[in-house]
């Protein structure tokens, strides 16, 4: 694996715990600033886990995570954010009696520069348009591909400098979910990187540069997307080809 | 074996509580809650018998007289409990207790191990009613405070009609229902309304409004002193112009206190009060003993009921239920609460005059006996 | 009195009684919103609010304040029970159910339990069984519109109530730690992938809460001209029920609970047998609940968790 | 470990020791010392009790390697001990109680075995089905009821009346039952305390039937029939269960078959049902247990149990009143079944003894003894919020398998 940046993300040899349940068995990773990276693997493989863990949801019991080489693992959530780590986690988790735009204020809530925020709203407003005609509605009663563009809107909102991104194509329209990877890479444009996590494996792995695959709580294959792509293995358990 | 061992020490903590009589000693149980809500009155019967022990001083006979508060807490299993406690620890007579719902239970054991019981507060009908030989009560009972209450409304007010307010209480719904079966065997006073309230409430004001709007000639107020004062404040805030009686759980300082001016002009039942000089020295020992401003109602009936048995077994020599019961209802004994003679059921012949509340102070007014101002 | 000042009447009457119960509701609802935990002690810290103000109240009496400085007087009566129950609040919270966010709800619930015995026994042992007489600065004097009599305090007091529920809504929906209680509320971990503190956030909840239960507490002793230290427990359940009815969790919610609590309650004792008062508050209850579980304005059943 | 506890007491202590000194000792104008010494006593002593019992816990788990707690190795080492000799020298020792105790600590004990029968029916309700119930006590009042007002008008004995009260539990239950099967968590908390507290308004307001506030006096105690062959013929002579160590054996029996019953409806097909409600209602309709049927079984049950409770409480004491029915009895009950263990019947026996018994030997020391009640309550569910004795089983399944990974600390994103 070819690492040219240097890395804002990097997980040694990571464990995680659920009471007596040994979910994550030593996951290690680096993420280079500036990349799109996914993670693939099927159901329970421990791809949400290792987000969680990132962000400090659910403590890494052993290893060390790093985020721009200062250690985070030890870090609460909030604490985690406020470094400028974003998650857009599984299942949206909109604040659903809140409005579009109380949703989105939300996002920016660490930060105080005002009039950042309200062009980084701009900003969202002019990835997903459709958020600034909902800005009134609660976000409870949205679509659910507005719900995701809220969701990844949100994130956006703290101008984060890594964004982990779980399975945003989960129950949307083959097209929407086109139109949410297409805003990813115009995202990363922008200078964030992102991290991925997806079932939907050819798309994460079309837009990614490097790739991770997931089984049972440990990392199988590491490598460029595009060679991913290729590996008979991947292709076999993940492309359904 | 934790288990085990958890209840073996339980039982070893029992019994190192329960104590052995002593040779020689007397044993005053007294019965009355001393936790709870009524916590008030409670420590008030436990603090006059104390003060009569140390008053009456040695008993003849005796090496010394004991004091062992027993607490009801008003609630009838806790008050078998403390009963048997009492027994266990060998009290000789019993002050006790202060809710009927608690002396009714704790009559039970009492009398069948043969302790001469007297109550200081109790005043259902039932209670005497029984045929417990052993059984006295200190104050008058509930017909005769309702019968003094009607008579004062018949014949001193002259009122036409009456709103009757209880809270569904042993206490204060057997003295509204006594009303209000006097008043119609009279047939002179009309009970136009009969409302409850619920203990521990702070707003009756819905109550009051409704009786406002029938406008009685008097309002019958059978409550404790609590919600009595809260009660009294919003009948004036509301503008009720009704005379307003009530009964003696409310003839406390307490309700001078929390009432304020509100309280003036309201009638009350409560046993006539003799200003003898030994009503002063009790009053004097009790503040003094207790450092309080103040000597609450229960205490003279608790102080007179331990003074009567000292000075009974005194003369009689035992505490032995039968003799010491026929000693009690023989004699004439003179209290700080009046005359005490007991009656075959171990009721006493006294009656209650009518006080009013008059520069926050309660002063007596008129004697139903006689039917003359005071 | 004739039957439209009868009825302005008890519509006063029930709209005191349902405020106070509202305010005491408040606290109720947004404890449960963010930590889903019914706070057993709240009744307790109510009444340690009155027990503040009695304090206060006489010493400035004593003082002669009542006199000179009436305003400040109740200013000040009202914000040092706010505060200190407020403080309180939070301590109750340290002790007894931050340890427990993990555990069990029952856990939670008994632990709750716990400190209320705790608070209430504290209280009786330390200001007396018997009830602590208010300093009546309102007086007994009343204004009469069409028949029906209102106080002077009443009318401060039902005012102060709208306004402090007022600022409470205000306070939740436009400032910055009002949006995170929200936000906290909804879904505590995302809250907390966004940056927001939640132990700051429950113990600010647990600060506002108890703070409003505390001036209703020196409320119900400005009107009512006494406190005890078990006067809790009855407006507690009442309160609950009123939180219960508009829905736990939701703010006006609480508030139009306790005014229909207050309602029935009056109507009921103001027009119908007087002794099945409570039986009626309680049957309105369950019978809401089993018509509409999630209560007035609550969120859909499908949200509440066991 | 200790240095952090240390810390944390600091913590403790500065809130809430600072924050109590208005409210210990100062009244208006005039501070008490001596009052307050007292509050402060108990408070300090509490604190010191939570820290040796963290610091115990703390060091124990110190020496463990995983998280394994303290308390299941205890288990351990007692299920290590043969059962029989528990529970035989447990028996033999309430068989002897009453020959040693005198009439005072068969009361306690009487009234300590009578809350631990309303534990452990409360336990099938909160501790296997898992419903919150703050109005118990009312099924206990039912029972009280049914067989004083059988008793005293038509004079039906204890034991004819008993199975009629179990019966109309069983119904209150149902119908107390049947309109929260829809409800979740606390809503079913406040329907059941509302229920209990009308059942107590109802049958103070019901004059003509309850004499109300009055309460009912002169029930008959329990009888035991026994043939009588005097003057050459044959009858049944009636001896009336007077004595406390009588009573004490019949609610010992009471008892002894509800551990016997309840045990049993553990291990059935219905306990299991109930436990898989518990775990998740949603997943166990889904998986075809009938989760109404069984729900309102187990408040029918959990009744029954209260039911015989109460006719007992009512043919003991030979009186009866519905001021001892209270909100707060109910949360008593709670609290043996929650600080036993929930769903563990020794944890509930012995939660009944401590909960009722230990207050009773601290009587002496009047409020003090409620003010360190509150608090031990608080510190023992903060420091063992799994109880006394934990139940085994649920403990199993509660370790086993997380149905929910993603549960962490919160209610919401289950």
């Amino acid at each position: 694996m070819a690492v040219t940046a240097k890395s804002i993300l990097e997980l040694t040899d990571v464990h995680t715990y659920y009471d007596n349940i040994h979910a994550l068995k030593g996951i290690s990773l680096s993420i280079p600033e500036g990349d799109i990276a996914c993670l693939i693997g099927a159901n329970g493989a421990g791809k949400s886990t290792t987000l969680l863990t990132i962000s400090g949801v659910q403590p890494a019991e052993k290893g060390e995570i790093r985020f721009r080489g200062e250690p985070i693992q030890h870090l609460r959530p909030e604490q985690v954010a406020g470094k400028g780590v974003a998650q857009t986690p599984e299942g949206r988790q909109i604040f659903p009696r809140m409005t579009t735009f109380e949703n989105l204020e939300m996002g920016a809530f660490l930060r105080k520069d005002k009039a950042a925020v309200a062009e980084d709203l701009e900003w969202v407003f002019s990835l997903f348009p459709v958020l600034k005609e909902r800005a009134g509605q609660l976000g409870g009663t949205l679509s659910g591909g507005e719900q995701q563009m809220l969701a990844i809107g949100r994130s956006l909102m703290s101008r984060p400098a890594l964004l982990l991104l779980d399975e945003p194509s989960l129950g949307l329209a083959p097209k929407l979910v086109e139109r949410i990877f297409k805003t990813l890479l115009e995202i990363n444009q922008k200078g964030t990187t992102i991290f991925l996590v997806e079932q939907n494996a050819h798309m994460a792995l079309n837009i990614s540069r490097t790739g991770y695959v997931m089984e049972t709580g440990r990392i199988v294959l590491t490598d460029r997307a595009s060679a991913l792509l290729e590996n008979e293995q991947v292709k076999k358990a993940y492309l359904g080809e | 074996m934790k288990k085990a061992a958890i209840i073996g020490l339980c039982l070893v903590l029992m019994w190192g509580t329960t104590g052995m009589a002593m040779a020689k000693t007397l044993n005053l149980g007294t019965l009355s809650p001393l936790t709870g809500p009524y916590a008030q009155d409670g420590t008030d019967i436990k603090q006059g018998v104390q003060t009569a022990v140390e008053v009456f001083g040695p008993v003849e006979g005796f090496d010394k007289v004991e004091v062992m508060p027993g607490d009801s807490a008003c609630d009838g299993g806790k008050a078998t409990m403390a009963a048997n406690k009492l027994i266990n620890s060998g009290a000789n007579v019993v002050i006790g207790a202060y809710c009927s719902s608690a002396t009714e239970p704790a009559q039970i054991p009492l009398m069948e191990a043969k302790i001469v019981m007297i109550t200081p507060a109790s005043t259902n009908e039932r209670l005497t009613q029984k045929g417990y030989k052993y059984f006295f009560r200190m104050p008058p009972r509930d017909d005769v405070q309702a019968w003094s209450t009607v008579q004062f409304l018949e014949k001193k007010l002259q009122a036409k009609t009456v709103a009757l307010i209880d809270d569904k209480q042993t206490y204060t719904a057997g003295l509204a229902a006594n009303i209000k079966r006097f008043a119609e065997e009279n047939n002179l006073v009309k009970i136009a309304a009969h409302e409850h309230i619920t203990p521990g409430d702070s707003d009756f004001t819905a109550v009051l409004t409704k009786i406002k709007s029938i406008n009685p000639d008097a309002v019958y107020m059978s409550v404790y002193q609590p919600e009595g004062s809260k009660m009294i404040q919003q009948v004036r805030k509301l503008g009720l112009t009704s005379a307003f009686i009530t009964e003696d759980a409310v003839y406390h300082p307490k309700f001078l206190e929390v009432g304020g001016p509100a309280a003036e002009g309201v009638y009350l039942t409560f046993a006539k009060a003799p200003d003898t000089p030994e009503r002063q020295e009790f009053e004097k020992t009790y503040k003094e003993m207790w450092k309080v401003d103040s000597v609450g109602s229960y205490a003279y009936y608790a102080y007179d009921a331990a003074m009567m048995v000292l000075a009974a077994i005194k003369k009689c020599g035992t505490f032995d239920a039968d003799t010491l019961e026929k000693t009690l209802r023989e004699n004439t004994w003179q209290g700080v609460t009046g005359e005490i003679k007991f009656d075959d059921k171990g009721d006493r012949k006294l009656a209650h005059i009518v006080w009013i509340v008059k520069d926050n102070k309660f002063v007596s007014y008129w004697d139903p006996l006689t039917g003359k101002d005071l | 009195m004739d039957l439209t000042a009868l009825l302005l009447q008890q519509m006063v009457n029930a709209i005191f009684l349902g405020s106070i119960y509202a305010l005491i509701a408040l606290g109720y609802t947004m404890v449960y919103g963010i930590i889903e935990l019914i706070n057993f002690a709240h009744g307790e810290l109510f009444t340690a609010g009155a027990f503040i103000g009695v304090i206060v109240l006489s010493a400035l009496q004593q003082a002669g304040w009542v006199e000179s400085h009436f305003v400040l007087t109740l200013i000040i009566v009202f914000g040092l029970a706010m505060a200190y129950v407020a403080v309180l609040g939070v301590a109750v919270e340290h002790v007894a159910y931050k340890p427990l966010r993990n555990s069990s709800r029952l856990s939670a619930l008994l632990s709750a339990l716990g400190m209320s015995i705790f608070l209430s026994n504290g209280m009786m042992l330390s200001q007396g069984v018997s009830d602590r007489a208010y300093p009546q600065v309102f007086g007994l004097q009343a204004i009469e519109i069409l028949g029906a009599r209102i106080t002077k305090g009443q009318i401060f007091i039902i005012l102060l109530a709208i306004a402090l529920m007022v600022a409470l809504q205000l306070f939740v929906h436009r400032t910055r730690l009002g949006k995170a209680m929200r936000a906290t509320a909804q879904n505590r971990t995302m809250a907390r992938m966004l940056g927001i503190d939640i132990d700051q956030t429950i113990r600010i909840t647990f600060m506002i809460g108890p703070a409003l239960g505390a001036a209703a507490g020196v409320m119900v002793g400005l009107f009512y001209g006494a406190v005890r230290f078990d006067m809790g427990f009855i407006f507690m359940i009442k309160a609950f029920a009123a939180a219960i009815l508009g829905g736990i969790g939701s703010i006006p919610g609480a508030m139009l609970g306790g005014l229909i609590i207050g309602v029935i309650e009056v109507g009921w004792a103001a027009f119908l047998p007087s002794a099945w008062k409570d039986v009626t508050t309680f049957t309105v209850l369950i019978l809401v609940l089993y018509l509409k579980p999630s209560g007035l304005l609550g969120e859909s059943v499908s949200e509440v968790r066991v | 470990m200790v240095r952090q506890e240390l810390q944390k007491l600091a913590v403790y202590a500065f809130f809430l020791a600072i924050l109590l000194i208005p409210m210990l000792g100062f009244r208006s104008a005039s501070f008490e010392p001596d009052r307050a010494l007292k509050i402060w006593g108990v408070f300090v002593g509490i604190l010191i009790l939570n820290f040796i019992v963290k610091a115990v816990r703390g060091g124990r788990a110190a020496v463990e390697a995983h998280k394994e707690p303290w308390t299941e190795r205890t288990r351990e080492r007692i299920s290590r001990i043969p059962r029989l000799y528990t529970i035989g020298g447990l028996a033999l020792l309430a068989a002897v109680y009453p020959l040693m105790a005198n009439n005072y600590m068969i009361d306690v004990g009487i009234t300590c075995l009578i809350y631990v029968s309303l534990g452990l029916g409360l336990n099938i309700v909160v501790g296997l089905c898992g419903l919150l119930d703050l109005g118990y006590i009312a099924f206990y009042a039912v029972g009280a009821y049914t067989y004083s007002l059988l008793n005293l008008t038509f004079g039906v004995s204890f034991w004819a009346a008993l199975p009629m009260g179990v019966v109309l539990g069983m119904v209150c239950g149902c119908i107390i039952g049947y309109p929260t099967l829809k409800m979740r968590g606390d809503y079913l908390a406040i329907v059941t305390l509302g229920f209990g507290e009308i059942v107590r308004l109802v049958l103070n307001n019901w004059d003509s039937l309850t004499a109300g506030p009055n309460g009912l006096f002169g029930m008959k105690r329990p009888t035991l029939y026994y043939p009588s062959f005097a003057d050459g013929g044959f009858s049944w002579v009636a001896y009336y269960l007077k004595s406390l160590p009588a009573l004490y054996y019949l609610i010992l029996i009471i008892v002894v078959l509800t551990i016997v019953g309840v045990r049993r409806l553990d291990n059935s097909r219905i306990g299991r049902a109930w436990i898989a409600i518990r775990e998740d209602e949603t997943a166990a309709e889904l998986s075809g247990v009938p989760t109404t049927w069984n729900k309102l079984l187990a408040y029918a049950l959990g009744a029954a149990f209260a039911s015989v409770a109460g006719a007992f409480f009512a043919a003991k004491l030979s009186y009866t009143n519905p001021n001892f029915f209270l909100f707060m009895e109910s949360c008593i009950v709670l609290c043996i079944v929650v600080l036993g263990g929930v769903g563990s019947i020794p944890g509930i026996v012995v939660a009944g003894f401590v909960l009722i018994a230990v207050p009773e030997i601290f009587r002496g020391l009047e409020n003090y003894r409620m003010l360190a009640f509150g608090a031990i309550m608080t510190i023992m569910m903060v420091v063992k919020p799994e109880g006394l004795i934990p139940a085994s089983r649920r403990k199993r399944e509660l370790h086993a398998t997380d149905p929910h990974p993603h549960e962490e600390s919160d209610g919401r994103d289950r």
